[in-house]
Parts: C-alpha cells; sequence; structure tokens
C-alpha cells in the first residue's frame, strides 16, 4: 500500500518562507531564566561541527545557532522545553535536561 | 510674598553633578508660568538653589550663572560628603526656614536617597522621576499647582500627579530629562548662609572608604553617541562589534534590558524605564524591537537610527532613520562606510 | 493533610502525581476524593506555566471528574459551536464546517480553552479536593528500595526526596520517566512526534464574531486545516477562536520538517499570510507565542501502562488521537482511571504490577485504548500518502472553484475538467487506492 | 541573636505589561503579579545573615490577600515570619502613607522583637520611585543605606554593621549604628534554590493578616488615599513619535542602505559629515 512521494504532483517546488524574526516572537513569553544553571548542554562540541546542524532550522526558538568556525551555541535562555532537539539531534549529542523547578518557560496563556 | 522654586544643588567633592544646570531650567520655566498669578498678587517668584557641602560657596558664582536667583548654602566639615541623615537634617530644616512652593532635586543615586527622607520629614509628597513639570491649575484649586508628569507601569501609561495641600511640592527628575539651562556669564545673584546644628547623637553612620567601582567607565547618560543592542544582537559577541562601530563614532554602547537580564552586558550599559534615561546626538538601535520600557529611556535623543530584521518593529517608529536588514551585515558595512568617510576627512 | 506525610522527618504520601496537567490534576484530585493522602508535583512556576495546546477541551472528561464542573466556574474560553475542516490551496479555502444541531448543545462538547489558566484552575480543584501542590519541583527520578521496587521519588532540591507506594506519571511528552521506570523501551521517535507552534493573537471580541462569522461570543469554531499549511509535510493547521483572542498553528512531523530543514515559525508565518487566513487576523496583537511536542505513536509506540507502584497517563502514554486532535480527554479520563486503580491498590495494600494491572483493564473498556488501537495504522499511512496533505485539499479548492465559474460551459466539459484536475495530479486507480487505505486505516482494519 | 525584618512588596510583573495600541489601556490580562524582585535579593541577604548569625527573619508587606503568595515565596527563602498587611482603608497609598504603615508596623514588631536591620529592595519595579525606604528609615531616625551591595559585618554586641553601597561614581564603605535599613541591589545576594522541606513549609505557611484597626490602630488620617498627600490627576499614553524613513537591505542593498542613512544623518549635521556632527 505504500505509495512514493515522488509521484505527487500538487507539491508547488521550492519556495522562499517568510522570514520570521523569532526574537520579536519570544517578547511575547514569559521566561524565569535561572543563572545559576545551564539546563540545555552539547555532549561533544566536536560532532556539531561535522554535522549537518538540523537544529538550527527546526528549533522552533531558534535556540540553536553556528558559530563562524563551524561550532554550534545555545542560547537556552530562550528554551521552551519542547524537547525537539531532545529527540532529533541526529547524534544524540544533547544533554537535555528540564530547567530546576520554577525556571525556564512560563507561559502567560499557554 | 515670594514664591519660592527650589532646586536642590547636588554636588559631590566640589563638582556639581550637571542635573543641577537642567532642574535650574525647568525651575525658571515654572517661575514663568505663574507670571499671570503673580501680576495679579504682587507676589515676586524666585528661582533659589541649595547647596550642602563643605567648602562649597565658592560654587554658587556657577549656580547663577545657570539662572538662579539665590543659593542658601550650608558650609560645614559635617557636610564633606553625602550621608542620607545629615544632609537630610540641613535640607529639611532650610525648608522649613524658608517654605519654598516647589523643590526639585536630580533623580540621581544621591537625589533619589535624600528626596525620599526630606520628603517624608516634611511630611510632603514627592514624585519620582519626573518626565514633565508644569505649573497649571488642578481641579479646584485656586492656585497654579505643579503638575507632575510620570511614566507608570513600565512606561506604558503617563499619570499627571498633583500635591494640592502639602509644601513643597517636591519632584524628582532624571538627568538628561530636561535640557540643560544656558548659562549666563556674569549673572550674580544673593548668598544666604545657613547655620546648621548637627548633634553628634544624631551622626549615626559613618563612610569607612571610598572604593573605586568599574562602573565608573560608563556614562551613557551624557554620551553624545550611543550604539545600544537589543535582543537581536545574540549575545556578548554581538555586543563587541557594537563596540568596534561605537569606537569608530567615539561613543558608547548602551543595550535593552533582556541584554543585561541575561547577562550578555552589564547593567550600567542598560538604556529605558529600569535603566538610564539619554539623550544623545545619535542613538543607533541595532537589533532592539523597541517596547516602550526601552523608548521612555532614549526616546529624546536627536536622531534615532533604527537596524532591525523586522520591518514591523516597534522602534522604526521612534526612529528619525531605520533600515530593515540584518545587523550582523548592516553594522560591519557601516563601520567599513565611516572608515572610508574618516579617510576622505584627513585627507 | 494527614500526619502520614512525615513520618520520620521522611516526607510520605499516600500517592504522588507527577505533573499537574490535565491528567494529573484529575489523578490528584481523584486519589484526594478517595481518601489517600497525595502529592501533586510540578516543575512550573505554577500548574499550567509549561502546557501549551491548540485547543479545545471536551466537556465529556471534565465533567466526569467533576459532575459540578460548571458550578465550579471553570475559566474557559468560548464553546465550540461551530467545527470541521478547512482545506486550503495556495490561494483558496475550501471551508467545510457544521454548525447548529449537534453543535448547538448546551453546554456545549467542547470548550476553546488557555491551559496556563485553564491548567492553574483545573489544579486549585485537585487541591480543594485535598491534593498538596508542590510547585517549582522537578522530578528528577524514582527511588528504589533494595529490592529495585519504586517507592517513591527524587526532586531537584535538597533533601528532595517523596515517598508513597504509588506513583502516577503524568509528565507530558518528554517521558524521561517513562524511560526511568523501563515503561518505554525506546525514546521518542522523530517520525512519531509533531511539532506543534502556534501563536495566540489577540482582536476584540466584535472583530472576531464579525471575521469568522459568529453571531455572538458565546459562539465559537473550532476549524482543522489542511492541505496548503504544511507545504507537503505531514500535518495539520488548526484555528480556535478564544474569548478576545485567536489560536492559530499547525502541527508537522518533526523528523519532516527537520529533513525539509524548513524553520518552523517560518512555516507559521507561511501559513499566517495566506491570502484566506491574513485577513481573520489582520490588526492583531501576538500575545502569546509557543511550541510544543506532541506524541502521535499512539498505539504502536505506547510504552506499558505500570509496573510495580508506578502507572503513566496522558501525553507521556501517547494518548492522543492526532486526526481528532483528541487526547486532552483521554489524559483526564486516563488519570482518573489511574486514580481509581490507585485506591484500590491501597485497599488491597498491593502495588505490585499485577495489581495496578487493573488501570491497563480499565483503559480497554473505555474509548481510550480501543480508539488508539483503532487508529494505530493512521500515522504510518498518512507518512505514506502525502497526498493527503496536498493533492486532495488542491483538489477541492479546484473542483469547487470550477463548479462555481463554470456557467456558460457544458457541464459535462466542467465534469471533465474537474476529474482532469484530480486526475492530473494523480491517477484515479491511486485515488481509489487511496481512499480505500484511508478508510482502513481510520477503521484500524 | 540577630533580628532582620525585610519589607516587601508583590507587584505586576512590569516586563508583561502591554498598551492596547488602539485604546490605550493597559492590557492587566495574563500579566502575573511577582514578589518585586530587588525584595528577593533583600531577603536572600537577611537570610544569609541569618544563618550566620543566628536568629530570625520577618517579613511585611503592605498588599491585597493576594500578597500572601509573595509573603510565601520569603518563607520559601528561608524568613521566619510573615505579617500581610491587608486592610481595604490602606488602598491608594502613596510613599508618604506607606512609609507611616510600614514604619508604625517595624516599630511594632521591634517593641516586641527588637530588630537588627530592616532591609528594602532598592526599588519596586512597578513605580520605580525608590522612596519608601529613604522615608521609613527617616520616621523610625535610623541609619539608612540606599543601593547595597554587600554586607561587610554585622555586629550585633558593638551595634553596628558595615554596608557597602554603589553610587554613580564609586562604592562606599559605610559603618551604621544598629538598628539600620538599608536597600538592596541584585548583587547583596543570591536568591536561593530552596529545600524541599523549606519549600513545603511555605506552602502550608499563613501569614499573620494586620489591618488598620488591629493589632495597630492606625491613625486613619495617615493612610491609604487620605494618608496621602499626592493624588493622580490624570492618566494617558505616551505620544507617538512621528516614524522616519526607513530603507530595507532586500530593497537597495545593504551598501546603499547603510549609505543612504549616514547621508541623512550628514544632513541633519547642517551639512557636516557624520564624523563632524560626532565630533563636536
Amino acid at each position: 500500500m505504500s505509495t512514493k512521494s515522488d509521484e505527487v504532483v500538487g507539491t508547488q517546488g521550492k519556495e522562499d518562507l517568510p522570514e520570521v524574526y523569532v526574537d520579536d516572537l519570544l517578547m511575547s513569553i514569559k521566561y524565569f531564566t535561572d543563572e545559576n544553571e545551564v539546563h540545555l548542554q552539547l555532549i561533544d562540541p566536536e560532532t556539531c561541527v561535522a554535522c549537518d546542524k538540523p537544529c538550527v532550522s527546526f528549533c522552533p526558538v531558534g535556540a540553536y545557532q553556528v558559530q563562524e568556525d563551524g561550532h554550534v551555541t545555545i542560547a537556552f535562555q530562550s528554551c521552551i522545553e519542547c524537547g525537539s532537539c531532545r529527540v532529533m539531534c541526529p547524534h544524540n549529542n544533547i544533554e537535555w535536561k528540564y530547567p530546576r523547578g520554577g525556571f525556564g518557560v512560563s507561559y502567560k496563556f499557554g | 510674598m515670594i514664591r519660592r522654586f527650589w532646586v536642590y544643588i547636588e554636588q559631590e567633592d566640589g563638582k556639581i553633578h550637571p542635573v543641577a544646570w537642567e532642574l535650574l531650567g525647568v525651575a525658571r520655566r515654572l517661575a514663568t508660568e505663574i507670571q499671570d498669578e503673580l501680576e495679579q498678587t504682587g507676589d515676586q517668584a524666585c528661582v533659589e538653589g541649595v547647596l550642602i557641602g563643605e567648602n562649597v560657596e565658592g560654587l554658587a558664582a556657577e549656580v547663577f550663572q545657570y539662572g538662579a536667583d539665590r543659593v542658601y548654602v550650608a558650609d560645614a566639615p559635617v557636610f564633606k560628603h553625602y550621608l542620607n541623615n545629615i544632609y537630610t537634617t540641613a535640607l529639611v530644616s532650610m525648608a522649613q526656614k524658608h517654605q519654598p512652593e516647589v523643590l526639585l532635586i536630580g533623580a540621581t543615586t544621591l537625589g533619589r536617597d535624600l528626596a525620599g527622607s526630606v520628603a517624608t520629614t516634611l511630611r510632603t509628597g514627592l514624585t519620582a522621576d519626573c518626565t514633565q513639570l508644569q505649573m497649571g491649575v488642578g481641579r479646584d484649586s485656586t492656585r497654579k499647582l505643579l503638575l507632575m508628569t510620570r511614566p507608570a507601569f513600565g512606561g506604558n501609561v503617563i499619570a499627571t500627579i498633583i500635591c494640592k495641600n502639602h509644601l513643597p511640592q517636591m519632584a524628582t527628575v532624571r538627568p538628561r530629562v530636561f535640557p540643560a539651562a544656558l548659562p549666563e556669564p556674569g549673572r550674580k545673584g544673593e548668598i544666604i548662609r545657613e547655620t546648621i546644628s548637627i548633634a553628634e547623637e544624631a551622626i549615626n553612620a559613618q563612610i569607612l572608604a571610598f572604593i573605586p567601582n568599574d562602573s565608573s567607565g560608563v556614562k551613557i547618560e551624557y554620551a553624545d553617541v550611543i550604539v545600544a543592542g537589543g535582543r537581536g544582537v545574540g549575545g556578548s559577541a554581538g555586543f563587541a562589534l557594537l563596540k568596534e562601530l561605537a569606537d569608530e563614532l567615539g561613543g558608547v554602547v548602551g543595550a535593552s534590558r533582556p541584554c543585561v537580564d541575561a547577562g550578555w552586558i552589564s547593567y550600567d550599559h542598560q538604556v529605558g524605564q529600569t535603566g538610564k534615561t539619554v539623550r544623545p546626538k545619535l542613538y543607533i538601535a541595532a537589533g532592539i524591537s523597541g517596547a516602550i520600557q526601552h523608548k521612555v529611556g532614549m526616546q529624546d535623543a536627536d536622531f534615532v537610527l533604527a537596524i532591525n530584521r523586522d520591518a514591523h518593529a516597534p522602534i522604526f517608529e521612534t526612529a528619525t532613520a531605520g533600515i530593515v536588514g540584518d545587523l550582523f551585515e548592516v553594522v560591519p558595512n557601516m563601520i567599513q562606510q565611516i572608515r572610508v568617510l574618516k579617510e576622505a576627512d584627513n585627507d | 493533610m494527614t500526619s502520614k506525610q512525615t513520618q520520620n522527618g521522611k516526607i510520605q504520601f499516600d500517592v504522588i502525581v507527577v505533573g499537574a496537567g490535565l491528567a494529573g490534576s484529575a489523578a490528584a484530585a481523584v486519589t484526594a476524593q478517595g481518601g489517600l493522602s497525595v502529592a501533586l508535583i510540578e516543575r512550573g512556576q505554577a500548574p499550567g506555566a509549561k502546557n501549551s495546546f491548540g485547543g479545545a477541551l471536551y466537556t465529556h472528561s471534565l465533567e466526569e471528574i467533576y459532575p459540578d464542573f460548571w458550578d465550579r466556574k471553570p475559566p474557559l474560553e468560548r464553546p465550540v459551536t461551530e467545527a470541521g475542516f478547512w482545506f486550503l490551496s495556495k490561494d483558496g479555502l475550501v471551508n467545510m464546517t457544521v454548525r447548529g444541531g449537534a453543535l448547538g448543545r448546551q453546554p456545549a462538547d467542547a470548550y476553546v480553552a488557555l491551559r496556563a489558566k485553564f491548567d492553574l484552575w483545573w489544579a486549585e480543584q485537585a487541591a480543594q479536593s485535598g491534593a498538596f501542590i508542590i510547585p517549582k519541583t522537578t522530578v528528577t527520578d524514582f527511588i528504589r528500595d533494595s529490592s529495585g521496587k519504586i517507592v517513591g521519588v527524587d526532586t531537584d532540591r535538597a533533601q528532595g526526596r517523596i515517598y508513597a507506594p504509588v506513583v502516577i506519571v503524568c509528565e507530558g511528552v518528554n517521558n524521561l520517566l517513562t524511560l526511568k521506570a523501563g515503561l518505554s523501551k525506546s525514546d521518542l521517535k522523530p517520525k512519531a512526534v509533531a511539532l506543534g507552534v502556534k501563536q495566540l493573537i489577540a482582536l476584540p471580541a466584535d472583530t472576531i464574531n464579525a471575521r469568522f462569522g459568529l453571531p455572538d461570543n458565546s459562539h465559537g469554531l473550532a476549524v482543522t486545516v489542511a492541505g496548503d499549511v504544511s507545504m507537503g509535510l505531514t500535518g495539520m493547521g488548526f484555528v480556535y477562536t478564544g474569548n478576545d483572542c485567536v489560536s492559530i498553528g499547525l502541527g508537522v512531523t518533526l523528523e519532516e520538517l527537520a529533513k525539509a530543514k524548513i524553520r518552523p515559525y517560518a512555516l507559521l508565518q507561511r501559513y499566517l499570510n495566506h491570502p484566506a487566513i491574513a485577513p481573520l487576523v489582520a490588526g492583531g496583537r501576538l500575545m502569546e507565542y509557543g511550541a510544543h511536542l506532541i506524541p502521535e505513536g499512539g498505539w504502536n509506540d505506547m510504552p506499558k501502562l505500570y509496573t510495580d507502584g508506578v502507572m503513566v497517563a496522558g501525553d507521556a502514554a501517547t494518548m492522543v488521537n492526532a486526526l481528532h486532535w483528541e487526547g486532552t480527554n483521554m489524559a483526564i479520563i486516563a488519570g482518573k482511571e489511574a486514580a481509581e486503580t490507585a485506591i484500590k491498590a491501597h485497599r488491597r495494600q498491593d502495588f505490585s504490577g499485577k495489581s495496578l494491572s487493573e488501570y491497563r483493564e480499565r483503559l480497554s473498556k473505555r474509548f481510550i485504548l480501543k480508539d488508539l488501537r483503532q487508529y494505530r495504522n493512521l500515522s504510518r499511512f498518512l507518512e505514506n500518502h502525502p497526498t493527503f496533505m496536498d493533492v486532495y485539499p488542491n483538489f477541492l479548492n479546484d473542483a469547487l472553484g470550477m463548479f462555481f465559474t463554470g456557467y456558460g460551459k457544458t457541464k459535462k466539459d466542467l465534469y471533465g475538467d474537474i476529474v482532469r484536475s484530480l486526475t492530473r495530479r494523480r491517477p484515479l486507480i491511486k485515488v481509489v487506492g487511496d481512499m480505500l487505505a484511508f478508510g482502513k486505516a481510520v477503521m484500524g482494519i | 541573636m540577630f533580628h532582620a525584618l525585610v519589607s516587601i512588596k508583590q507587584v505586576p510583573d512590569t516586563t508583561n505589561i502591554r498598551i492596547d495600541p488602539e485604546t490605550g489601556n493597559l492590557i492587566r490580562q495574563g500579566v502575573p503579579t511577582i514578589l518585586n524582585p530587588y525584595d528577593a535579593h533583600a531577603v536572600a541577604s537577611a537570610v544569609e545573615w541569618k544563618r550566620k548569625l543566628g536568629g530570625k527573619v520577618t517579613v511585611i508587606s503592605m498588599g491585597p490577600p493576594a500578597a500572601v503568595s509573595s509573603i510565601r515565596e520569603c518563607i520559601e527563602m528561608g524568613a521566619d515570619r510573615g505579617i500581610l498587611l491587608s486592610a481595604r482603608q490602606f488602598s491608594g497609598a502613596d510613599t508618604l502613607a506607606t512609609s507611616y504603615v510600614l514604619a508604625s508596623t517595624i516599630e511594632a514588631v521591634h517593641a516586641e522583637d527588637p530588630i537588627d536591620l530592616v532591609f528594602f529592595g532598592k526599588q519596586a519595579i512597578d513605580g520605580d520611585t525608590a522612596q519608601v525606604g529613604p522615608g521609613v528609615a527617616s520616621r523610625l531616625n535610623m541609619p539608612m543605606v540606599t543601593y547595597a551591595i554587600a554586607i561587610r559585618e554585622v555586629n550585633t554586641d558593638e551595634r553596628y554593621a558595615v554596608i557597602e553601597r554603589k553610587t554613580e561614581t564609586r562604592n562606599e564603605s559605610i559603618k551604621a549604628s544598629l538598628p539600620a535599613a538599608l536597600t538592596c541591589e541584585k548583587d547583596i545576594a543570591e536568591i536561593p534554590f530552596a529545600s524541599l522541606p523549606d519549600l513545603i513549609a511555605s506552602l502550608r505557611y499563613e501569614p499573620e493578616v494586620w489591618t488598620a484597626e488591629s493589632p495597630i490602630a492606625f491613625d486613619p488620617a495617615q493612610i491609604g488615599l487620605k494618608g496621602s498627600p499626592t493624588t493622580v490627576f490624570k492618566t494617558g499614553t505616551p505620544e507617538k513619535h512621528v516614524a522616519g524613513e526607513v530603507v530595507k537591505t532586500v530593497d537597495v542593498g545593504v551598501e546603499t542602505a547603510v549609505k543612504m542613512v549616514l547621508d541623512r544623518l550628514a544632513m541633519m549635521a547642517d551639512g557636516n559629515t557624520i564624523l563632524g556632527m560626532v565630533r563636536q
């Protein structure tokens, strides 16, 4: 019963997505930032250099950024704890835990 | 009768804080705003300064140039350094004696400390961080009152406050909210020496030492050029880029609150409601969305240049000119073009 | 609070519930109503702080926990009085919604809600029933006795151990504890989770009424949006109307999103810019952006639901029916059934897996396990049939567009054009195959 | 035994306040109230010194019944006693009326259990006035150290404390006789992450509620709106500035966009180049 996706005719080919400045979205979110503990870390920063870094695009708050030298940095302060990177990192290279109790994202509406 | 408009002339180590000149300008304007009443009653309005310190009488000459008609001086060794209760005692006793109608104090660290104590001791009202001051008729009032306007709720609302039945009407004003009075060389006035006795046992605190702190280098309130960054700057590295542009322009780096909260830059650089109020000639806002809390701190800049990727960022509403684009492309290009201009200038 | 709670300096309860979401607060309330002492541990500043959804809540489940639910003045938004599908093409929309009839019932079967508000209230109801809420505390692991049996939980706070013979895990989609309890063999699979992103946009109630064709503030809309929402990825959009806000977002399979290197917020913005959507939210102010994972693995990825001293409910147990946007009701009912089981276990003084297996039996008698089993092949079906995200919504738009513009044309030609607009996209034989396959996937045959 | 009193305030989280652009009204919906952040640091410092010296920390707050949650937060951090001053008559208080209520309360607590240090946050983030602390200290005739960044020494026997404060130009080390008052910067102490037993104790804690009549019979003329010399004459929304010209790099390129604004800037400065303007 499987059908290959290449048979699909309707796909609109490549298109430019609207430019979204994610920081403006984040302005709407309340955080209690933990200044003493980082809850998201790369296990081995070197692993990311060789990776094609899907995290940079799929992270819904754009917390993952590539440095000029190919390393990845995480703006953990923006994290909304969705878990996408935990599940999706191709190399399981993220030490993912919840922020300490009370810290992190705090939805006002949800 | 003399209606007195008082300005506390803040000085430390014999140096007058420039906010005093700004307040003298305001006080002079307020005095002219009751001209109609003076004509009716035959009263007189005077702008007067209050100087407290040791060896400060000589500073009065400059105070006159900025518009004071009279300066009250409490000059004694006990006033060598600012201490809350000693200065409070001095200012309170002078105010009780001369009954000023209005008392303006700069909302500096020293001024805020002093104003709260003085107002409470005088059992009068105090409105902090005023952004507009005006003499006008309040509800049910026969005489013009000081209308004190200040931002509330993080700058989202402005409230006009009156102090109807108590004198003096006290307000603090942040540095750089009002322009400084223009000095009039040679202008003279009257010095009134005040003797304030401070009982030995009333001295309940003493300064053990002065320690230089790291903030003494940053004085963004009085900078002519500020290159400020917001969330869009992304981190400390981004601020290094802004610093490069600021250096090129002979300016300093500013920041919006989220950057300070995130620890990318120290609080001394923060512009806005909970930070500093600035009034530079040029304010470059890079990656700052322009929340109202930020705007209240920089909206009086002569020229605001906004750089933001989001064309809808509220900062563009305040900007004199704007570039919608990536600051990491725009700023390096700007640095480069300025360098070229500079070289051409030097030739 | 019973005296049990601090025995020899040990913090001891009859039952621990981890996570004050819909499942957790329901479980805690029912446990407390059953006379047991229960600690409801929540890692957010307050219950609801970490929770986000589309979305709507389903009355049957709320009333099942509190028969006097409506007397308690729940902070719900609008009732859903119009529901259905919108099919988007590149620049058009086919609207297939229903209102009146069953959708006109009072109280309505579904209500739009904002989770941060609702979940806080929902937890307060549990507290009123006697549950002890411990907020701002993250459960990090289980405590096991010398035989390896789970006897409580450890938290991220100093002296942070809490003991109870039964732990009900309602930790949400990130199933860290479920894994630690050994209930799941493997972590979530990227193809079995969807990433949901949404914007909550403030608009005056009158504007919402006018734009969505709602007679007044006591009417609301809930639609599933298919077609030109997900750029061909497996996923769907949604629109819900709140009192004075519109919740609009989409969910797409995480793995496909990552492969396509599409930024989810850009995809959402593209959807918001769609010519049929943009006018609905024009001039609105962003109240909140949010993102959350949705476990769509369903039956196939479901963990074992119990073991010695532990039960798991809600998202952590993949209790989501993606096609029907059901999940909240499953969570609530599962929380309740877990609580009933915990009460029985206390009566039996038997907290073994065998004793707690009653929980699964209870669920198997309800819609929860029945539905999840029936839909077990749906996600694989959608993954293999991207046509449903693309071909059919576009075809629908074309077909109706032609039907309502084909004036003066012979109707034979018109129908021919319509059929061709489908077959151009997909051979008819495949269409028939798709429909049969869809039926099978939904029927669970 | 060391006894610290901390005066705290529950405030709307101003980082979350938005204004409706259409109506100009405050959007209060979804604005959480929090313990004023500076006050939290003040409590943390008081608790640190209590743990060092032995003794207790009392917290007072004037506010609505919901302010109980802020008092509980202080208990969570390690405070021992909480007093909530809550009465309809207190509402509408400005700094003078507020300082009267707080000073009277501190006096009453002091009479029962002598206080060594009175802590305040440096300012409340909803008003940013920073005036209540100095006002209270004046009423109590206590030395006031504002903008404190560190407490170096507390000597309860010789009755003094050494406190470091930050001014605009330098830091000052001040020796103040006890009892003394201070307003705290965030640097004064880090907020502790409470132990679970402390957290649970705070969740169960019920603060004492003091009204306008009991246990202190406050002078009705000095509290609330009546006792406030300042009144709000009118409120409005800040003026909107006229937006300037905006260029997009996607339209004209980075180079041109930058050149355009630099030219614009040069024009503003009377035909001088930007450099000339800046050098003035």
